[in-house]
């Protein structure tokens, strides 16, 4: 699969997570999963003061006032209502959103997940993931499985700094699905074309096998 | 997801009656949280609905105060309530007699302190600062703190396992207004209990409030009751 | 002078000190207050979520859902706002308020105040004043200067449970007008018909007298 | 006081030139609320003004970002920002230059953290406990603390001297409403600074915004500006 085809198919499959509810994107592969919610069944919830985040406008009819988190022109909804940033991050921070959707750097087994500073980098910028991180009421990590080094992402223990402790539920990577059940870390659902043991060595978490372990064709999936 | 039609949006919010609206609050012992104030923006016919289960006792409420002449009052007298949080129970008779006669508990919080408590409750902040009764006897017992000079009480913040709140209308995604002062401690009751359940006088299409007029966003309500009144 | 005509005395006199801006008006003599402002100059603010309350309503047209903080139908004005508890209470305690007038049953030299609790009575309210109290810029207190008993209200020390310490600015009775300054209270006015002799002689609290002290003619003032 | 016309209606808000409003900003060193998110909802007229108060230097910023291209960069450029409050300067890439050679203070907190510490600081609670950030860098030195077995950041509330917001709307008295997103901070920093000013794009009479929809009291206003377009 070619590096899109990933980000796509990884946004597609988070997608599936959300069947009804509110949910907050991320931004990167978490933008893309808008395009794969089922129309009406899902509001989107952004931290600069809308619930109900629609599509990008057409050509020509963006709004300066009307922009998501990620500071891009979106559109508004029937449903949708404005507030102020209070607000917002009452509904995050108060556990009110029934998802976020977010990237990492790397996740660990316990949960913990780095994804806003790399040792040795300046970091001026936070946002608002960590408040994200700290109140969904399930946090799902889209991801591809390695870094652009190569270097895997899902670890015993997160060595970047980390955005907040033991709040991830799910990572969704190209080759897999895992969650996290009562501090245990499981492997949900593997893509074909790739064994157990290929993940493994690419996977240095330690985690175990779900009983009801999917095999799935993540090729045939992506529309 | 992205362009949507205001009959295609579904929510988790549900529409029910009063009755099953209340069949969902926990049988003995819930807290509940009650909002009006005085007479205006009591939901009165969702504490009839309770008043008509009764199962729904050894309630701790959360409310201002317990006005004479409502519902919240009947489920009072009808010993319903064992513990009552607010600012004002002076003004009702019936209240302080139980109380001196050991049959309610009350706990004391300045309004402000009662207001700030719900709001950060539903807000993720589970403790704050304020300068509100230092040096008074309602301090007593609390932790103090000194920020500038200043004395301030370390205050908790509530939740409850039930709202029971009233607003002017929703729509049908359960986007809420409410109507003058009897906005009061209800969009803050709906932010702070896991279950909010909210009694309105109309219930209008999705789009025909305006989005920069919410005052609660749907995301805080569970379940809409349309008040019925009786011919 | 009876009982009426001293009450509104007092609230004459107190919105004399209340040339312009937000004020949050208390129950009893401080709900009088509201009839001797200059139209318009002051804004009304109660603390059930209204900023801009105005006069009773007509016979017949009061309406449930627009009440003072001392549950009594008002109107509302041209400028009104409404809005929740907890931004009223923000307004209040966040020191936004120009002024509180309130009763009170003692007030102490220091700027004490006890106003909601008798001791060896019940007490299950105490309602927003001890926030008004901690929050408003100015503090004037309405009282008449004994209670009911004839006991003087103004003293060394309050022995009632207080509202709040050292808030008090202003304290106002039918003989005279106090401020405090710089933690000392000072006999700003006094009116015609009593001396300063039998002033002190009701009022135990240690005050200086202001070197700008006014006599005035309370029976004159009030129209 | 009771029955007044809007005609009659007087409040201690101010309505000047920009020139004027920003005459009023300490001269030096002062703290300076900024609001707005990303493009949307920047003080942009108000801030032109700051940039032609040369003497209005060695501020320290509480802003979300600065964002590039808006005039809130050009002050910065100018070297007139000694410090920046906020959640997010990273895409800056002179900001990150100017920290890299000393050039700048900055200090970093989460936006749910910044934007309740601007609402609370407006309301006399000077401090509270939040879960955001616990186990992270930037709860180093911080006090933390327990409650119901979760770990809390203790953080402290914002006031600054100065607020300079944008909005929607104003009516002569006072009231203000925003528009869409452009909200985001600036109602909160309304509350929150010493003396706020606030650039309307238009002011209408007293009476003509629904009370029910004022997003901001007068009583948080002090200065309105008119925003002018040049031809």
């Amino acid at each position: 699969m070619k590096l899109e085809s990933i980000r796509h198919y990884i946004a597609w499959r988070a997608a599936q997570e959300l069947k009804k509810g509110i949910v907050n994107l991320g931004i990167g592969i978490p933008t893309l999963v808008a395009d794969y919610l089922t129309p009406g069944k899902v509001t989107l919830h952004s931290e600069n003061g809308i619930l109900g985040v629609g599509a990008a406008p057409a050509e020509g009819f963006a709004d300066r006032d009307l922009i998501n988190a990620g500071k891009q022109p979106i559109t508004q909804l029937p449903h949708t209502s404005f507030f102020d940033s209070s607000l917002s991050f009452a509904m995050m921070r108060g556990g009110h959103l029934d998802a976020t959707v977010i990237g990492a750097l790397q996740v660990a087994e316990n949960g913990d997940i780095a994804s806003w500073a790399i040792p040795g980098k300046d970091v001026l910028g936070v946002g608002g993931v960590m408040d994200l991180v700290a109140g969904a009421k399930k946090v799902i990590v889209t991801t591809t499985h390695l870094n652009a080094k190569g270097e895997p992402k899902i670890l015993s223990r997160c060595t970047y700094p980390l955005t907040a402790k033991g709040r991830v539920d799910t990572v969704i990577t190209e080759y897999a699905v895992f969650k996290i059940r009562s501090g245990q870390l499981y492997l949900e659902e593997i893509v074909a074309g790739i064994s157990l043991d290929e993940l493994k060595q690419i996977t240095p978490a330690s985690y175990e096998v779900s009983a009801n372990l999917q095999r799935v064709n993540a090729f045939d999936l992506v529309k | 997801m992205q362009n949507v039609k205001g009959n295609q949006v579904e929510t988790n919010v549900q529409f029910l009656t009063a009755e099953d609206a209340i069949a969902k609050i926990p049988a003995n012992g819930a807290t509940m949280m009650v909002g009006g104030f005085g007479d205006s923006g009591i939901p009165e016919y969702l504490l009839q609905a309770v008043m008509n289960r009764d199962e729904v006792t050894e309630l701790t409420i959360m409310s201002n105060n317990i006005t004479e002449g409502s519902n919240l009052n009947e489920l009072f007298l009808l010993n319903r309530i064992k513990k009552a949080i607010g600012s004002y129970f002076t003004t009702n008779k019936a209240v302080m007699k139980a109380y001196n006669e050991g049959r309610i508990d009350i706990e004391l919080i300045p309004q402000g302190t009662f207001s700030e408590a719900l709001r950060l409750g539903g807000s993720g902040i589970p403790a704050f600062y304020t300068p509100t009764s230092a040096g008074t006897e309602l301090a007593e017992g609390k932790e103090t703190r000194y920020f500038n000079n200043r004395e301030y009480v370390l205050e908790h913040s509530l939740s409850a396992d039930v709202a029971l709140i009233k607003a002017y209308k929703a729509d049908k995604a359960g986007n809420l207004i409410y109507r003058k002062t009897a906005r009061n401690f209800n969009p803050l009751m709906a932010m702070a209990a896991d279950l909010t359940i909210v009694e309105v006088e109309e219930i209008v299409e999705v789009g025909e409030l305006d989005p920069e007029s919410i005052v609660t966003p749907f995301i805080f309500v569970d379940v809409i009751v349309k008040r019925v009144v009786n011919a």
